[in-house]
């Protein structure tokens, strides 16, 4: 991805020259090797300190959310995950086709430290099956292969009819970490409420208390208000702080959606039809 | 809190006998913001109510539990007498003590004791958090759209006409008349179908109250019950109404002849015709993917014979916007296209291989053979005819899963009139079933079965292959239980009757639902038939599935009925209890907007102040008039900005919360 | 007898059901009309339409205490509002396989078409619903234990 | 153009001219046929009369060799077409099937590949163009009925590579060969299979049907791509015939023998010589193995 980068900072560097775009949205290099942060490029040198590798992790579809109101038009550099979830935003009528930019970028994977400190494959880049942009104007390089994209579904785990007390268990422990931070809800493309319901207070759906209970509802509650939207980018779960398995649930609805209305993937055309936006009259009924 | 008055009904002993009410009412007088709780054994006779009332006035009560029936029942008493004390009607809840509690839980007292408590508590939490409701009011133009100008829409035109309102009839053919004109004679009367069917077609065109579209189509459809606005395209006739007397000159000059429409192309008709000689309007039009003139610039000939100089070769389509309080679909039907789907019956390249309605033109005395039953290739009189039924109708396989219900009747009509036409003729008809429910209906077919002696035999026809001059019918007779093969000179094929080509479209355009067969679905089918889940939209004849000629005529006049109910008042109230949007909340998503049946939802522009600059964005917004208010929409929004009135999220959470207690 | 075999013995199941109003809900009234025992342990809440029943109230139940809850609507072809319950089914599908991934029993969580002319099997429905909760036991999972 | 190739019993036995001429065209047209290896009994009406697992095994386990070729299988017999591609839908389908499947065969196997008609493979996949173009020796006189028999294109939704009713495959092969496909009633009739040994009575006058129509419809010979149909209308012509009262005297063609006529193979090469009704008769006197140059153009 790297040898990317010169032909990046022409195309940034043009846009902005030539005044197509007032914004461009890019990675820079991070406090950190192996991190990167979104740069926001307004003039021509500021494209100087765009980097484009293996560790530009941040989706920066959801940053359009802060520029609902900008006049200009606004470019930003989009991996395939990304691209989907811009493809999210338009179909929530967030933001509009041709107010953005999209410079594609095909992606080889993003790649992280392990425990024993050795750079391996990203965890939220398993079973990824959209490395190229879905949408795009002008596209980096050439389109690479998807690596696994069999293993889509590889984190959700068989439910276990007769373990279902350790299931619940798991799961309890789990909720018991959350400290309601919602890093996953900013970091996500599909959540764009104007007001989510678990942080405004003025609201009778939850109480914003930290305990098994109500991290639970969360939990559920989110994945089931993305179900059939969620983009499968992994970004919720990359910047949880106390590492919950968010995936694992947005993945089973994913992989539930495919079993029971047929195959679907989100933020890939604009356009199709939600699963939960339409029906079919012989939708299976497995629970009679 | 408000103050709220809890009334536990004994309605005789049907609650109290089982129910402790005296323990309910006082364990109500505990609950949280509870001002007066008492009990009465009818609280929905004329004393019970004044209870009510006059406790409301002592304790200036605010809210009103009453623990009684199911509100299916009494809902609207209730609110009818809070109203009357001065509460907004919608400031009452029901604790459904009979049907849900006494009734059902007669041996265990003490557990439906606390159950009442319990689902008195739960009602009291759920007014608590109750709005005042006001009904809105639309008005309503008086006007009725009817598309479809067959029989069905001739008579819903005339019936809503004779109650003094204006309407018009808009159908895509020349003339109106539908499928009856084209029919020779009518079960099991066997009176001729157009001497019933066009006195009917005059009349409808004579009334003062009715207006004639015809050659046009429907463009569009925008707002709703008693608002539509409805865009027509009259399509361009090339002969001005205004001058043509109908005179007909232009016809017989007319020098080119392609086949007939009207007559499935056993006929011939020029190119500036009238589909047939009793049309209504009667005048002609031309037929511009055939006219010479149009064409190629050439010929010309019918407006140098037309006497009154109506011929305008300038014609162009014309589009008219109208506003209408209401429309009744009568598209109707179309017969089932079996040649693509049947090969074994020869995919259509057998000549003598007909359709039923075919077969109606062959029989008819204005048709193309002048009513002698001629076979098509050679015009020999055929003696020995097959007629088949179900020809893609009640197959899972091919064509159409259901039953195309007048088959039956028509098949039987079709066997006696050649039976009686060529007397020593052989008809053998091929049948799944003989259904034939109606009034004189069996009769009918037993006559032709044993007075005329048509040959039933139960099976189906699975080849039907040329063999020289004649066609050999391969099927199977399984009372017989053997393959039975019949040479036949001609065969008659009964298939499905299918809802219109494009009538799926139709429906989106006008804005309701259809099934999987392109039929229009009503919106209950036992007790709403000729209403569509659209408010204001209307359904007759077999649009809506197959029917016969009197069934469609029903309801057609019941459409009818409904349309005059509609516009007996001025303006319509509507329910309150619909959907809202919280601008505030909306993002603008559109999440809401699939999931609404009745395509109440759409998304508009409003204005805001953000931080002193002015910005423009999209919030949902919800159509009063055509809100029915069902929810779906309350659940796509993730962010609660759209609720459901009368059900509102507080609302039923609180009723979870304390049903939960 | 401790404390907990006390509150054992005492133990009855909470259920809540969310009735549409034009089916389910008038098949519950006609159990009534039709004298159609069943046990008292469920409370009903009247909805408009099985597709206005949002999954989030249903988490609710759990979280004040809910040992089963009961969604019912029109059969498929017959809501009143002619779509919604389809709507219905497919979140609820999608619902219900989430809630047993998380290790909930699936008798917890149950939906049912019934129509407003099936009273028995609204009873019949109640009946086994309570007995399969029963012979599960209280529901701790998602509870707000405070 | 390369096919893992299932000739099934017949063509190793009554049918070894199909296999012949198939062979020899398919060389000709350079589409290369590798037979598999180990194949078995595709389990024709036997097996699905007794158990539909064991009518999905028996194919399934070929199709299992044939994938590991990884190749597309060309299956020239019409009822071992049928039963593969049932067997290959099946398990394509249903995943339970396909586990299911994989334990009673003890391999895997995916249905990742197609099955194929060889008819469908040499006429739709191969070209009419570049058939006509090979054509050295117009089989003008034949007016041939093509017959296509039960299974070859049935049930649709699963073969689905022609009409169900009115196939049309053979029909422009034969005008592509510079024969005539006449019009006829019983295309896709069944030739009473089994029925003409066991119960010949039921058989016999199924085949006499088909024979007289294809007669009266005027052709003077027959063209097929199914091992049994092909017995039937030939060895049992004589019975039929009897019936009949009608020495029907209508020579029976393998499609492929056609073909490999039209593109010059000897009547040796194709198997000609062990037909129960003589073509060469016909043959000779159509004059299809005369040079055209030199033909005499008869009336």
């Amino acid at each position: 991805m790297r040898e990317l980068v010169d032909k990046a900072k022409t195309i940034a560097k043009e846009l902005l020259a030539k005044g197509e775009v007032d914004l461009v949205m890019g990675w820079e290099k991070g406090t950190f090797e192996d991190k990167t942060s979104p740069l926001f490029m307004r003039k021509p040198e500021d494209v100087d300190k765009l980097v484009i590798n293996e560790f530009c992790f941040n989706s920066l579809a959801p940053y359009l959310l802060y520029y609902k109101n900008h006049q200009g038009k606004i470019a930003l550099f989009v991996k395939g995950c990304d691209s989907r979830g811009v493809v999210r935003l338009i179909q929530d009528e967030q933001v509009k086709r041709d107010k953005i930019y999209l410079i594609g970028v095909p992606c080889t994977g993003m790649m992280e430290l392990n425990h024993e400190g050795q750079l391996v494959d990203a965890a939220k880049c398993r079973g990824c099956t959209h490395p190229n942009p879905v949408l795009y104007d002008i596209i980096l390089g050439e389109e690479v292969e998807a690596k696994s994209p069999g293993e889509r579904f590889a984190a959700v785990e068989k439910e276990t009819g007769s373990a279902r007390e350790e299931v619940w268990k798991a799961w309890a422990r789990n909720y018991d970490k959350c400290i309601r931070c919602y890093a996953c809800q900013r970091i996500c493309p599909a959540c764009n409420c104007r007001e989510c319901i678990f942080v405004d207070q003025g609201q009778e759906w939850i109480e914003r208390r930290v305990d098994e209970t109500e991290n639970g509802a969360y939990s559920l509650i989110r994945a089931y208000h993305i179900a059939g939207r969620c983009v499968e980018c992994g970004e919720c779960e990359r910047v949880c702080p106390v590492g919950l398995p968010i995936m694992k649930l947005n993945k089973k609805i994913a992989k539930d959606i495919e079993e029971l209305f047929g195959p679907y993937e989100a933020g890939v055309d604009l356009e199709d039809k939600s699963p939960l936006g339409h029906f079919k009259y012989d939708d299976p009924e497995e629970f009679m | 809190m408000k103050r709220v008055g809890v009334f536990v009904c004994h309605c005789g002993s049907n609650i109290a006998s089982v129910v402790d009410v005296k323990r309910v009412a006082e364990a109500a007088n505990k609950m949280q913001g509870v001002a007066f709780a008492t009990d009465y054994q009818y609280m929905c006779s004329e004393p019970g109510q004044d209870v009510i009332i006059k406790a409301i006035k002592e304790h200036r009560l605010e809210r009103v539990v009453v623990a009684a029936c199911s509100p299916r029942l009494h809902e609207p008493t209730f609110r009818k007498t809070i109203e009357k004390a001065g509460l907004n009607p919608y400031f009452v809840e029901m604790a459904n003590l009979r049907e849900h509690c006494s009734w059902v839980h007669s041996k265990d007292k003490e557990g439906a004791t606390l159950k009442a408590i319990d689902l008195v508590r739960k009602a009291v939490s759920k007014v608590n958090k109750t709005f005042p409701l006001f009904p809105g009011e639309i008005p309503v133009e008086k006007r009725c759209l009817i598309i479809g100008g067959g029989i069905a829409g001739i008579q819903a035109a005339i019936d809503v006409a004779d109650q003094g309102y204006e309407v018009v009839i808009l159908e895509r053919e020349a003339t109106i008349g539908g499928k009856m004109a084209i029919l020779d004679k009518t079960f099991p009367t066997m009176d001729c179908s157009a001497c019933i069917c066009t006195p009917k077609m005059v009349d409808a065109a004579q009334h003062p109250n009715v207006k004639l579209y015809t050659w046009s189509e429907l463009e569009s459809v925008g707002g709703y019950v008693g608002n539509f606005e409805v865009t027509i395209r009259k399509k361009a006739r090339y002969v001005d109404l205004g001058k043509c007397t109908g005179c007909g000159i232009c016809e017989t000059k007319c020098p080119k002849k392609v086949p007939s429409e009207f007559d499935f192309g056993l006929g011939q008709r020029p190119c500036i015709y009238k589909p047939f000689p009793q049309a209504v309007p009667n005048k002609p039009v031309i037929d511009a993917k055939n006219c010479r003139k149009l064409l190629e610039n050439k010929c010309g000939v019918c407006a140098k014979v037309c006497p009154t100089n109506a011929i305008n070769y300038e014609d162009k389509d014309e589009l008219v916007t109208e506003k209408f309080g209401a429309i009744i679909m009568a598209t109707g039907y179309e017969l089932y296209d079996w040649t693509k789907d049947f090969g074994e019956y020869g995919y259509g390249k057998y000549p003598d291989v007909i359709m039923g309605l075919q077969f109606e033109r062959l029989v008819n005395a204005s048709g193309p053979t002048m009513g002698k039953i001629k076979r098509p290739s050679d015009g020999k009189v055929p003696k020995n005819i097959v007629i088949v039924k179900c020809v893609g109708s009640r197959s899972t396989e091919k064509g159409k899963s259901y039953c195309s219900k007048f088959c039956c009747m028509y098949t039987a009509k079709h066997a006696t009139q050649i039976l009686e036409k060529i007397p020593d003729a052989n008809v053998y008809i091929f049948y799944m079933d003989v259904r034939t429910p109606g009034k004189m209906y069996d009769e009918f077919y037993m006559r032709t079965k044993e007075g005329y002696g048509a040959i039933y035999l139960k099976g189906q026809v699975s080849k039907i292959y040329q063999e020289g001059e004649s066609l050999v019918v391969k099927g199977e007779d399984i009372l017989a239980g053997k393959p039975i093969q019949v040479k036949a000179d001609m065969v008659i094929l009964a298939t499905a009757a299918a809802s219109v080509y494009d009538a799926p479209e139709v429906a989106q355009k006008v804005g309701f639902s259809y099934d999987k067969d392109g039929f229009f679905t009503e919106a209950h089918p036992k007790l709403r038939p000729v209403e569509t889940n659209t408010a204001g939209v209307y359904l007759a004849g077999c649009c809506q599935g197959p029917k016969d000629i009197p069934e469609t005529v029903s309801q057609a006049t019941a459409a009818a009925a409904k349309v005059g109910s509609l516009f007996s008042k001025d303006k319509m109230a509507t329910n309150p209890m619909i959907s809202e949007v919280n601008e505030k909340l909306c993002s603008g998503c559109g999440l809401c907007i699939p999931v609404c049946p009745y395509k109440a939802i759409e998304l508009k522009t409003i204005t805001e102040r953000v931080h002193g600059g002015q910005v423009q964005r999209q919030v949902a917004s919800v159509n009063a008039g055509l809100c029915q208010g069902c929810g779906p929409c309350t659940v796509a929004c993730r962010s609660g900005a759209i609720n459901l009135k009368g059900f509102t999220n507080q609302q039923i959470l609180a009723e979870v919360d304390t049903a939960c207690l | 007898m401790s404390v907990e075999q006390i509150q054992q013995a005492e133990w009855t199941p909470k259920i809540v059901g969310f009735c549409c109003n034009w089916c389910s809900y008038a098949g519950a009234d006609l159990a009534g009309t039709s004298r159609f025992q069943y046990p008292s342990n469920i409370r009903i809440i009247r909805v408009p339409c099985s597709g206005r029943v949002n999954p989030h109230m249903v988490i609710r139940a759990f979280q004040k205490g809910a040992d089963g809850v009961l969604v019912a609507g029109c059969h498929p072809g017959d809501c009143h509002y002619s779509t919604g319950n389809y709507y219905a089914r497919r979140r609820m599908l999608l619902f219900k396989r989430l809630l047993e991934y998380v290790g909930i029993e699936p008798e917890r969580f149950q939906v049912r078409w019934i129509s407003g002319s099936e009273g028995q099997k609204f009873a019949e429905t109640a009946q086994k619903l309570t007995e399969q909760i029963k012979a599960l036991g209280p529901n701790r999972k998602l509870r707000d234990v405070r | 153009m390369k096919y893992a190739y299932y000739p099934g019993c017949s063509l190793e036995s009554t049918g070894m001219e199909y296999n012949l001429s198939a062979k020899a065209v398919a060389k000709h047209f350079g589409v290369q046929l590798e037979e598999i290896d180990d194949w078995n009994c595709c389990g024709a009406s036997a097996a699905h009369s007794t158990s539909h697992l064991l009518s999905i095994a028996l194919p399934a386990r070929t199709l299992a060799l044939a994938e590991r070729q990884g190749l597309d299988v060309a299956v020239p017999c019409a009822a071992c077409f049928n039963r593969m591609k049932g067997a290959q839908i099946e398990v394509r389908e249903s995943p339970k099937m396909r586990d299911t499947i994989q334990e009673v065969i003890d391999m895997e196997y995916t249905a990742q590949y197609e099955v194929k008609a060889l008819l469908d493979v040499l006429v739709n996949e191969l070209g009419i163009g570049r058939i006509k173009e090979a054509v050295t020796r117009p089989i003008s006189g034949l007016k041939v009925a093509a017959y296509y028999g039960c299974l070859l294109v049935r049930p649709p939704k699963t073969m689905c590579f022609d009409d169900p009713e009115d196939p049309q495959t053979m029909d422009k092969l034969v005008e592509a060969l510079g024969g005539e496909a006449v019009n006829w009633s019983y295309k896709v009739e069944c030739c009473g299979a089994g029925h003409s040994t066991m119960k010949p009575s039921v058989g016999i006058p199924m085949i006499k049907d088909i024979i007289k129509n294809a007669k009266l419809n005027g052709a003077n010979c027959f063209i097929t791509a199914c091992p049994l149909c092909f017995l039937n209308l030939d060895m049992r012509q004589a019975a039929a015939g009897e019936l009949a009262k009608d020495s029907f005297q209508m020579p029976v063609f393998y499609f492929t023998q056609l073909m490999g006529m039209a593109i010059g193979y000897s009547p040796k090469e194709l198997g000609l010589n062990k037909h129960f009704v003589d073509p060469m008769k016909l043959l000779n006197d159509k004059e299809i193995f005369r040079h055209p140059d030199t033909r005499r153009e008869k009336a």
